[in-house]
């Protein structure tokens, strides 16, 4: 017979403001097999863990009800004081009465009756837990960071740094991502190269970081310490073994194009780099544009190659690596503004992007940093900028905040001023979320001191009118429509996750929000690690974020995958699931059931009479398994169940439950 | 073609398969205890393929018959059973094999196009007479009687499963009987049952199921013929989890048959043999099709009856949204 | 008139409704207001009966009507009243359409620029939208209620040379026409400026309030674009006003000598 | 200006979320609308600010502002709106509380004869519709 002690805790008001704990308390020790029962104001405190010690070794306890709040507050808690007291973690219960009944009932007494039946629900399951022991299994200490941006050089430095092996895969030919688009930085202006070129190099130089360029993953296979990638490298055309870098092809190719990371602003040759600072510093031919590949002329770079690098033959690659852990950086893309046709882009010129504005900005930019509006060359004097161009806006483009928009339109606002003196800025905002550090002020600079003039309100038109851009809105504090004859339109266009996340989302079994944003394992407390045990989440992957965020996320998420390296062997969580092979009729439903692919067909050997046969049956990979239960729900036998929530303990609890013999009358 | 001259073309193909040794024995019908009655036999010997009958009274479904006899189950070599199967029997030796308790090289099987089988409690019902044998004839079966013979139209006289029937030929036969011209459906599954069941208040539904569900034996028998039970050990047997209490209790019956039902949802094929062998006349179909009807509007799938690769209630599909959608819930 | 001998001449048979009645002229918004559905229902139910869908000629008809349509289709409660209140059944079954749909997705305005005999050899017309063609776009499923293009099409099948200009989706004021001259004119004056502005000699429009008020804008603007409903430049393409003329139609049908 | 509960949740708002079958705490005053309505400089007081006097309950100034009257239900404004709220419903809503508390602003005897011999008679109905109980 079971020794089970219960403990009630009063949670301060929160649960005691609703519930009569004593009353609890009183009914639970009279539940059989409860030799000791008692409450306590605040159980998770030192006092009340240490309540829990005293009751285990005095009484020998061998199984615990913490009537208390949710087990995903404190479940753990609870575990490691049992396993501080001697007791197998897994011999306590949870017996929420917080969430599931004080915070949601008004009337104390029948409250009071649904906590007396939950405890006795959890005694019923205490008595039939087993002692769980966790497995081991080795691990590969080598990291795979993806996404090259800003978030993902910081995760591979820092991982690498604390003397683990990374690939780092990249789907661009280089380095820096958004960041290395931008010009200056909010809110200290300083500039976005300089403080990312050196990182970038010394990510390329890093011992311990191999790069995987033109790169993406395709497949993920086994589970945290042993996952198997697939990663798919496009062809370059060019052997950067060979490669010096010279760049004389670029100098020399005939074929241009708008280059994509110009915003279409300015132009690239077929082959080349994306800027001047790219890291590698070799070139790629864009296949589609190449004169060559295209209609089998020209060839001029594969001649004029001092250290014949070309190669037009060249195919895609595809390759394994086996690493230990992952870190998703893939970062952001904006909302593609056609959706807003009121506003123009797409249309005129000379309404582009907050990214293209970037563009202008930037000294190695299509204009070498002079703003410079699209369609004539000529420099703007009036320049609006709409915030909000798709952001909180559930009707057409995305319900969310974009987040970083406030900040970097004031920022545009005051670069415009320090640039064209003479010019006026006009930023057409909602609200100003300007909550980081120095942002209130640096949005108050801008107001002040660059002379830029907020109007609180939406744009409604923007149309072309002799040769300006006519932009009508409306300024809500004076409650006036305001039309503006602009120069040059910016939009800040919402921010989304990049084209290609929810693909990689299922690649990776990490569910997605509705926006394709990656979820967290708990937005508050585990903000860097996703329900996938042994994948993480640096940058914008998870949602808007600005570059200090993304950059403190990605030392988090490396700092997580380095405490997991620091360990030889990983423990196993025990509460995984198990097949019962008598039972098990090997219909395998449970198999495409499993999220987590963590179920395989085996072949059991059985006698039947004096013959040995073999059937089907099912089994767990107790590596991949994170014990869901979606197969002990499919089975029809009963012959998968979920160790510490078997059946027969969940079929326990329920009886229990009905019993309902703390309900009043 | 007809059954009668199937019914040749079958005893020749059995004499043969059993004499070169193809397959173990066979499963098909013989003569009845009555004379409109055909039973299930299981022959071994060449000689007995005589005694096999194809006539408009070979209304069972016999594929769960294999279960027993697969080589698993008799720890005997990898040699194939023979099976005569119409649709429904198809439907069930795929289900069978869909939940892996059969493997298609463990059966051989030979198969017809059915045109419907005749249900004997109707036919005595409407003619009260003792019937010696009938034939089918397009819409109509026409019986021999004791005082002459009698026509009746499909619809009064088949089986309800062959009224609703739209999977008259087996798939992946090893030998078809006869030609298989005339292919279409046999009936529609229209679940007007379903239709009516719904009409009516939740009150007066409950008090419906409670007189089916009072009368229940808890003989197992609907288990016991079903191909969607096929479990090596019925949960509802499980000494080590006691889901279904020993009383007769009609909670108890109420859980014996919800689970049961839940147990066979989106696996029935809709052969009917639950229901003809309950010996209190529990209308058991009612609630597989009502569970078949929500799952073809729920999910889309317009055959729910039919075995498939990847079926709505057995899958984790990372694009279901968490929770309930709004368009759901309105829905 | 333009329309149905146009539509004879493109090989679709108009039958005009019998005994019909006007739709209303405005869809009701506010949710109560059923009574104002009885109109538009019963010319629906009409149709049905009859065994049509409906064609219209007019941006505001279709807007009423096909809004009804739709309404009627999806909510039973509203569709039981105005049964009852009609006294027919009609639960949404037909299709409500305006001519240019007709003549974009049955004749193919491919086959129109065939059919045409004299073609606006590059006259510059602005097409005019309006409200009630593209909003609310949900219900309207029209065109892209921001970038519509079926006039544009529709216009360079006719031989002539559509401009694009900004105003093209406002509004003209509507039946302020009546109720407040003045505010109308200046909705209605901001459309022809913008028309005028990006070089249009006409402007064509499908709705008869937004003709009248460009009418009365145009009065006080220096040489407007000419003001021209779709039916006219359809009937003067197809050469059909000439039998028209014969036939004493009136002499509004008739086209305008282009400048 | 006085704000209370009583003020807040009174019938009158009720009625005009009802009648317009919009949810009126979903604006969040951004101005979308008035910056697009055609016919708001006739209007003298932005349209969006209908909606936010009914946010602060403020029956009487609500059915003060004869801006409803100007709206010749273009829908620009609900094709504009972010929070999917559609404004001429509202107008129409205030309209007709108006309407059938007897209040008209057009009187059909006194439109002007030029008018009604000009104007097509689908301005003339729906005028009439919109501002004539």
């Amino acid at each position: 017979m079971r020794r089970i002690g219960v403990f009630v805790c009063s949670c301060g008001l929160n649960i005691a403001g609703r519930v009569d704990v004593q009353k609890v308390t009183d009914a639970a020790a009279g539940i059989p097999g409860v030799v000791h029962s008692e409450n306590y104001k605040y159980m998770c405190s030192e006092p009340g863990q240490n309540l829990i010690a005293d009751a285990i070794r005095q009484k020998r306890l061998d199984g615990l009800v913490v009537a208390a709040c949710s087990p995903a507050m404190h479940e753990l808690t609870f575990r490691s004081a049992a396993k501080l007291a001697g007791l197998n973690p897994y011999m306590v219960q949870m017996a929420n009465i917080r969430e599931h009944c004080s915070w949601v009932h008004r009337d104390e007494e029948q409250a009071t009756a649904k906590a007396t039946d939950i405890v006795r629900a959890a005694v019923e399951k205490v008595r039939r837990d087993q002692p769980l022991e966790p497995t081991r299994i080795p691990l590969t200490k080598k990291a795979l960071v993806i996404g090259g941006g800003i978030a993902g050089m910081q995760s591979a430095l820092d991982i690498a740094d604390a003397g683990y092996d990374v690939v780092l895969v990249e789907k661009d030919a280089t380095i820096g991502g958004r960041m290395a688009q931008l010009s200056e930085t909010f809110p200290t202006l300083d500039c976005a190269s300089c403080i990312l070129t050196p990182k970038m190099a010394e990510v390329a130089r890093h011992p311990r970081i191999q790069l995987a360029m033109c790169s993406r993953v395709t497949q993920v296979a086994g589970y945290v310490g042993n996952f198997t990638v697939q990663i798919t490298q496009a062809p370059t055309y060019v052997d950067w073994e060979k490669c010096i870098g010279c760049m004389d092809c670029q100098e020399r190719c005939p074929s241009r194009l708008p280059s994509e990371f110009d915003r279409g602003l300015g132009k690239r040759k077929a082959i080349g780099v994306d800027f001047p600072q790219a890291v590698p510093n070799r070139p790629v031919i864009k296949a589609d544009h190449c004169l060559y590949l295209q209609k089998g002329r020209c060839g001029i770079c594969e001649k004029i190659c001092p250290v014949e690098a070309v190669d037009f033959q060249q195919q895609e690659k595809v390759w394994e690596e086996e690493v230990g852990a992952i870190i998703v950086a893939t970062g952001f893309d904006v909302l593609g503004a056609e959706a807003f046709a009121e506003y123009g882009y797409g249309q005129y010129p000379d309404v582009i992007d907050s990214l293209a504005y970037e563009r202008l900005n930037s000294s190695s930019g299509p204009t070498e940093g002079v703003i410079r509006r699209p369609s004539d060359g000529e420099i703007p004097k009036e320049v609006v900028f709409i915030q909000c161009a798709g952001s909180r806006d559930p009707d057409k483009g995305k319900a969310y905040c974009s987040k970083i928009c406030c900040m970097y339109t004031a920022k545009h606002a005051t670069l415009y001023r320090h640039k064209v003196p003479d010019g006026q800025a006009y930023i057409f905002y909602m609200d100003i979320r300007a909550g980081g550090k120095g942002y209130e002020e640096f949005v108050q600079r801008a107001v002040e001191q660059d002379g830029a003039l907020y109007l609180r309100g939406r744009v409604s038109r923007v149309y072309e009118e002799d040769g300006k851009i006519v932009v009508k809105g409306v300024d809500t504090l004076a409650g006036e429509n305001i039309e503006i004859a602009a120069d040059l339109v910016v939009l800040a266009s919402a921010v989304t996750p990049r084209t290609g996340a929810r693909e990689l989302a299922q690649v990776l079994k990490v569910p997605a929000d509705q926006d394709g944003f990656y979820n967290e394992a708990h937005p508050k407390l585990r903000p860097v690690e996703t329900v996938t045990a042994g994948v993480y989440l640096a940058g914008a992957v998870a949602g808007p974020r600005d570059i200090p965020e993304a950059v403190a996320n990605a030392s988090g998420a490396a700092a997580k995958v380095a405490v997991l390296f620091s360990n030889d062997e990983l423990e196993n969580e025990p509460l995984i699931a198990a097949v019962d092979e008598s039972k098990c009729s090997g219909c395998l439903w449970c198999v495409p059931v499993c999220p987590f692919d963590a179920i395989e067909e085996k072949e059991l050997i059985e006698r039947v009479g004096s013959k040995e046969v073999t059937r089907p049956v099912a089994t767990v990979n107790a590596g991949l398994c994170q014990g869901c239960g979606a197969c002990s729900v499919a089975c029809r036998d009963g012959a998968m169940n979920l160790k510490g929530f078997t059946n027969e303990q969940i079929l326990a609890e329920v009886e229990a439950l009905c019993l309902m013999t703390g309900s009043p009358e | 073609m007809s059954l009668k001259n199937m019914e040749n073309q079958l005893i020749a193909e059995v004499k043969e398969l059993l004499e070169s040794g193809k397959v173990r024995g066979f499963v098909g019908f013989g003569r009845g205890y009555g004379m409109a009655e055909s039973v299930p036999v299981f022959i071994t010997d060449a000689l007995d393929a005589e005694k096999l009958v194809l006539d408009p009274f070979c209304g069972m479904t016999i594929a769960k018959y294999v279960l027993e006899r697969t080589p698993q189950a008799v720890g005997q070599t990898r040699r194939p059973l023979g099976i005569l199967a119409k649709g429904c029997d198809g439907l069930a030796l795929a289900r069978l094999m869909r939940d892996r308790r059969l493997q298609p090289d463990d059966v051989y099987v030979v198969g017809f196009n059915c045109r419907g089988m005749v249900d004997a409690k109707k036919v005595r019902a409407r003619l009260g007479l003792k019937v010696s044998g009938a034939r089918l004839e397009g819409d109509q079966v026409h019986f021999e009687t004791a005082e002459g013979p009698v026509t009746l139209s499909k619809d009064e006289c088949l089986l309800d499963k062959c009224l609703a029937c739209e999977n008259p030929l087996p798939e992946d036969c090893q030998v078809l009987l006869g030609d298989d011209q005339d292919t279409g459906p046999v009936g529609h599954r229209d679940y007007a049952g379903v239709a009516n069941l719904e009409a009516l208040s939740p009150d007066e539904r409950y008090r419906f199921w409670t007189r089916q569900f009072e009368r229940c034996l808890r003989c197992f028998a609907c288990r016991n013929v079903c191909s969607a039970c096929n479990c090596i050990t019925c949960s509802l047997e499980d000494r080590e989890v006691e889901w279904l209490g020993k009383d007769t209790q009609l909670s108890e019956q109420f859980m014996f048959h919800f689970t049961r039902a839940y147990h066979v949802a989106g696996r029935c094929v809709g052969c009917g043999e639950c229901e003809r062998v309950c010996p209190v006349e529990i209308p058991l179909m009612l609630l597989n099709e009502k569970l078949m009807r929500d799952i073809r509007d729920l999910f889309g799938v317009c055959d729910p009856h039919v075995p498939r690769e990847t079926e709505p209630l057995g899958e984790f599909n990372p694009e279901d949204p968490e929770g309930w959608r709004e368009e759901d819930e309105r829905a | 008139m333009t329309a149905r001998e146009s539509a004879r001449c493109l090989g679709i048979s108009l039958e005009e409704l019998e005994d019909w009645q006007c739709c209303g002229a405005v869809f009701p918004l506010a949710t109560d207001a059923i009574i104002n559905l009885a109109s538009p229902f019963r010319t629906l139910a009409s149709a049905h009966q009859a065994g049509a869908d409906l064609v219209t000629l007019c941006s505001g008809c279709l807007n009423v009507l096909r809004r009804t349509n739709k309404l009627v289709a999806a909510d039973a409660e509203i569709r039981k009243k105005l049964e009852d209140f009609v006294e027919m059944k009609y639960a949404g079954e037909r299709k409500v359409f305006h001519l240019l749909e007709v003549l974009r997705d049955e004749t193919g305005f491919d086959q129109l620029q065939k059919k045409v005999v004299h073609p606006l050899d590059d006259v510059t017309v602005a097409p005019y939208y309006g409200c009630l063609l593209l909003r609310p776009a949900e219900d309207m499923a029209f065109d892209h209620p921001d970038k519509p293009v079926i006039m544009g099409e529709f216009l360079r099948a006719l031989g002539a040379k559509p401009v694009s200009y900004p105003f093209q989706t406002e509004c003209c004021g509507s039946y302020l026409s009546v109720s407040s001259v003045d505010s109308t004119r200046q909705a209605a004056s901001a459309v022809l400026k913008s028309a005028q502005a990006a070089g249009a000699q006409w402007l064509v429009t499908s709705c008869p309030t937004c003709l009248y008020n460009l009418e009365l804008a145009a009065e006080s603007l220096d040489e407007p674009p000419r003001l021209v409903y779709f039916t006219q430049l359809l009937a003067h393409a197809l050469g059909v006003d000439a039998y028209l003329e014969e036939n004493g139609a009136l002499a509004k049908n008739v086209m305008p000598e282009v400048n | 200006m006085k704000l209370s509960r009583d003020k807040l949740k009174s019938s009158f708002l009720q009625k005009v979320a009802e009648m317009s079958g919009e949810d009126i705490a979903s604006c969040y005053q951004c101005g979308k609308c008035s910056a697009g309505c055609p016919l708001e400089a006739a209007m003298g007081i932005l349209p969006h600010r209908a909606l936010r006097l009914l946010q602060l309950g403020c029956e009487e100034e609500a059915l003060n502002f004869d801006a409803v009257w100007l709206c010749a239900s273009c829908h620009t404004c609900e094709s504009r709106c972010p929070r999917g709220c559609d404004l001429s419903r509202v107008m129409e809503a205030l309209r007709m509380i108006r309407l059938r508390g007897g209040q008209s602003p057009v009187h059909p005897q006194e439109v002007d004869e030029e008018i009604l011999q000009r104007a097509p008679q689908q301005a003339i109905v729906s005028c009439y519709r919109k501002n004539i109980s």
